[in-house]
């Protein structure tokens, strides 16, 4: 990379830290995903850098968040998930960044949603009126 | 989840509060009994308060049996806190039988108050509750002296 | 490679002399495009602070605006803070990252034009 | 009618800050030990809460964003992790005091000792969660909260020197025999009561449930308005009817059926049945904006679906939070602990948790990225800044003098 001219940017210019990190994720209608926990870089041959995916879920967080408090958080997902990694939301996905992150997707199609479904099928789904509309 | 970490704390903060401590100096003593006077005209002035309400009707005798019994187990742990302190001296054992003797005879009164109550006699009370005047002056009379 | 193994890493300059602690990545919407049109993020440049912790508050591009108190924060927080154009950096894998160019050359973040935001 | 039906939500959250369970016995108490000598903090701690609640609203109507979100936005994961562990125990602990609070008014209206009260107690909490929708919730206890009014009727009726009450309050003397820290350790408590955390979350969170958008930011200020400043005139009625009764006689108030005193003594039975429901409408009020912001902030700081403007199963996790809080909260309750002690020791997490919880709402009123031309203007900046460096020193001494005052012995 050195020595290359730095590539003025076009188009509109994020901080990623300030923008993206930690933002919250909907859907178009507005449902709650998760949050940008991290974000995947995929690294290009001529050395430019790009933003590949939305990393989410303790496998992504546990490590920002560092010390005991994070090793607990990815040593107990990684014991409950079996090893999965973090979930993964591909970056081509998001339709605006605002104040949240919109992606063009449902979030039942996403890979993300582990520990909700869980808790869902355990506990919540065996109360009566779990699925009844709000008033 | 957190409540052994809650429960293992409360049982020290209980710990603390229980342990009124040996008491060293006739002072320390003396401040201490004043401490209790205090606390326990308190106790006993909200009783009057609450047979007053009794007398003029204006509240409900399940209330007012709550109250009472909630007054009479407050006095019961002062009382019990005074007694666990050991008086340094023979000074000091005259003072622990004169406050000891107001207490008793608060204590008394706020049972007989309470039992009458959930007897349901509510007319009752007014009577029973006379001498409370007076402990109440002789305590705060103690707490005074012995600042 | 993840954004948060950029972040919080240490930078020198060609000779070695350390410049700050990475506390931001400054994108551009301007990759090539993808599924749905939109173009992709490319990392611009690093923003980096002289101190080991900080962070970009959100008032860098309208100094003037907010409470005083948040200013001086922001102020604080952004002394001697500087841009680091991405194709400087010389490799990514080494601790700390180095960059191919003197100290003085890296321009401040403050004297960069303010760039397009939001809408 | 439709007025009052309108600023419900600011009604209740309100509730949960000037006249839940800790709250009311300790007006109460501070009323009978000062006379109106700390009368003084209330108005203070209205400005406060009038404040962040006005900017936290502003900022759900324009970006739906609540307050945990924007805590986890501009402190980051690590310090957001510190203020969620922090707040989360306050709310945690509050409900937990609030189900017995319930429990103690029951048994004032019942004789039947609150322990037996605490389980029902707890599994009516969590059905009104799961079933009522979030606006009859919050008409129904914010209204019926409300009826604690009676203790101004009371005031009223007690018919105290006007003059010499304000001059007493207007020039806050120490009573004999009360020292200084205790005195200072009151004000910080009611304060920092004011103030408690969980009321922007709530009112934010309440905020979102409710839909509000750019076109909301007058109702979310007239909630602020009305609700906040009815909160405090609740709070000094209080305080000033156990100035009244208790404060010539020597007595301090330590219990909750005390509280109920005045009005019994004004106003006769109608008054003792007014204020036994407007105090189970009360702490049951405050225990549903506790549980609920126990599931507010963990889910907001997680990104998890919450709301109950969602089915529950949507909202599984949100649900699972507030669920496993409650009973959890029962629990603790029926170990016999005070439940007023428990509120007193909540404000050991309140100093952590208050100014990570104000500083990151200053910073995104201000953004104009998030709120474009609707930024705080001067006064709430100036305000605001008065007010982060207040709740700062206030929680910086709390502990201590709670250490040194034995919490206000």
């Amino acid at each position: 990379m050195s020595g290359v001219e730095p590539r003025p940017a076009e188009g509109r210019v994020y901080d990623a830290y300030l923008h993206l990190l930690d933002r919250q994720v909907v859907d178009p209608d507005g449902e709650l995903i998760c949050k940008v926990d991290d974000l995947e870089l995929e690294l290009a041959e001529d050395g430019a850098a790009y933003v590949r995916a939305i990393l989410t879920g303790p496998a992504a967080l546990g490590p920002r968040i560092g010390g005991a408090a994070g090793a607990l958080m990815t040593a107990v997902h990684a014991r409950l998930s079996g090893g999965a990694g973090p979930g993964r939301i591909p970056f081509h996905l998001v339709a605006d960044i605002g104040s949240a992150v919109t992606v063009s997707a449902r979030p039942a199609d996403l890979p993300i949603r582990g520990f909700e479904d869980w808790v869902r099928t355990t506990i919540i789904d065996a109360i009566p009126g779990a699925s009844d509309a709000p008033e | 989840m957190g409540t052994p970490l809650v429960k293992r704390l409360l049982a020290v903060l209980l710990l603390l509060a229980a342990c009124a401590g040996p008491s060293f100096s006739y002072r320390d003593y003396e401040r201490k009994a004043a401490h209790t006077a205090d606390e326990a005209a308190s106790v006993v002035g909200s009783a009057m308060l609450t047979v007053e309400l009794a007398n003029g009707r204006r509240a409900t005798r399940a209330y007012l049996s709550v109250l009472l019994g909630e007054a009479e187990s407050t006095l019961g742990a002062i009382q019990q806190t005074f007694e666990g302190v050991q008086p340094p001296d023979r000074h000091a054992d005259r003072l622990r039988a004169e406050l000891g003797e107001h207490l008793d005879g608060a204590a008394d009164v706020l049972a007989a108050l309470r039992i009458e109550v959930r007897r349901g006699h509510v007319d009752a009370l007014a009577g029973i509750a006379e001498p409370l005047g007076g402990l109440h002056d002789a305590l705060e009379k103690l707490a005074e002296e012995h600042r | 490679m993840r954004l948060s193994e950029l972040l919080g890493r240490e930078v020198t300059d060609r000779t070695g002399v350390r410049i700050g602690t990475v506390i931001d990545v400054r994108l551009a919407q301007d990759g090539p495009p993808r599924a749905q049109g939109q173009a992709a993020l490319r990392i611009t440049g690093l923003i980096v602070s002289p101190r080991s912790s900080g962070r970009l508050l959100g008032y860098e591009r309208t100094p003037k605006e907010g409470p005083w108190l948040v200013r001086m924060l922001v102020l604080g927080f952004n002394r001697g803070v500087r841009y680091v154009p991405w194709e400087w950096v010389d490799r990514i894998d080494t601790t700390p990252l180095r960059v191919d160019r003197a100290a003085s050359e890296i321009p401040h973040l403050r004297d960069l034009p303010t760039p397009p935001g939001r809408p | 009618m439709k007025r009052l039906l309108a600023v419900t939500l600011g009604i209740l959250t309100a509730i949960g800050g000037f006249v839940d369970i800790g709250d009311l016995v300790a007006n109460a108490l501070v009323g009978s030990r000062y006379g109106f000598a700390l009368a003084w903090v209330v108005p203070v701690g209205v400005v406060g809460i009038c404040l962040y609640a006005e900017m936290c609203g502003r900022v759900a109507a324009i970006s739906g964003r609540p307050v945990f979100d924007l805590i986890r936005e501009r402190l980051g994961p690590r310090l957001g992790l510190a203020n969620l562990a922090a707040s989360f125990l306050v709310t945690a602990l509050t409900l937990t005091a609030e189900i017995g609070g319930v429990a103690l008014a029951l048994e004032l209206a019942t004789s039947v000792n609150y322990l037996l009260w605490v389980p029902l107690v707890g599994f009516l909490v969590w059905l009104v969660i799961w079933r009522v929708g979030f606006a009859r919730m919050e008409q129904v206890f914010g209204l019926a909260g409300l009826l604690l009014i009676v203790f101004a009727v009371a005031l009223w009726k007690l018919g105290p020197d006007w003059g010499q009450v304000l001059h007493d309050a207007s020039h806050p003397a120490l009573p004999p025999g009360e020292g200084l820290p205790t005195y200072l350790y009151y004000a910080i408590a009611l304060f920092g009561a004011a103030m408690t955390p969980y009321e922007v979350f709530f009112f934010s969170s309440g905020g979102v449930e409710e839909h509000w958008t750019r076109r909301d930011v007058g109702v979310a200020r007239s909630n602020v308005f009305i609700g906040f400043p009815l909160g405090g005139v609740l709070s000094l009625a209080i305080m000033g009817c156990t100035a009244l009764v208790f404060f010539p006689l020597g007595v301090g108030v330590d219990t909750l059926g005390q509280v109920a005193m005045p009005p019994a003594v004004a106003l006769g039975k109608v008054g003792l049945a007014i204020v036994l429901v407007g105090i189970f409408a009360a702490t049951f009020g405050a225990a549903l904006e506790t549980g609920l912001s126990a599931g507010y902030t963990v889910a907001q700081y997680f990104g998890w679906q919450w709301g109950k403007f969602v089915r529950p199963l949507q909202a599984a996790r949100f649900h699972g939070v507030t669920l496993l809080t409650i009973v959890v909260g029962v629990m603790v309750m029926l170990t016999t602990v005070d439940p007023i002690k428990v509120t007193e020791y909540s404000i050991v997490f309140s100093a952590v948790a208050l100014p990570l919880t104000y500083l990151p709402i200053l910073i995104v009123a201000n953004d104009p990225e998030y709120m474009g031309e609707r930024v705080n203007g001067r006064i709430s900046n100036t305000l605001g800044t008065v007010y982060l460096v207040l709740v700062l020193a206030a929680s910086l001494a709390a502990i201590p003098l709670m250490i040194a005052t034995k919490a206000g012995q």
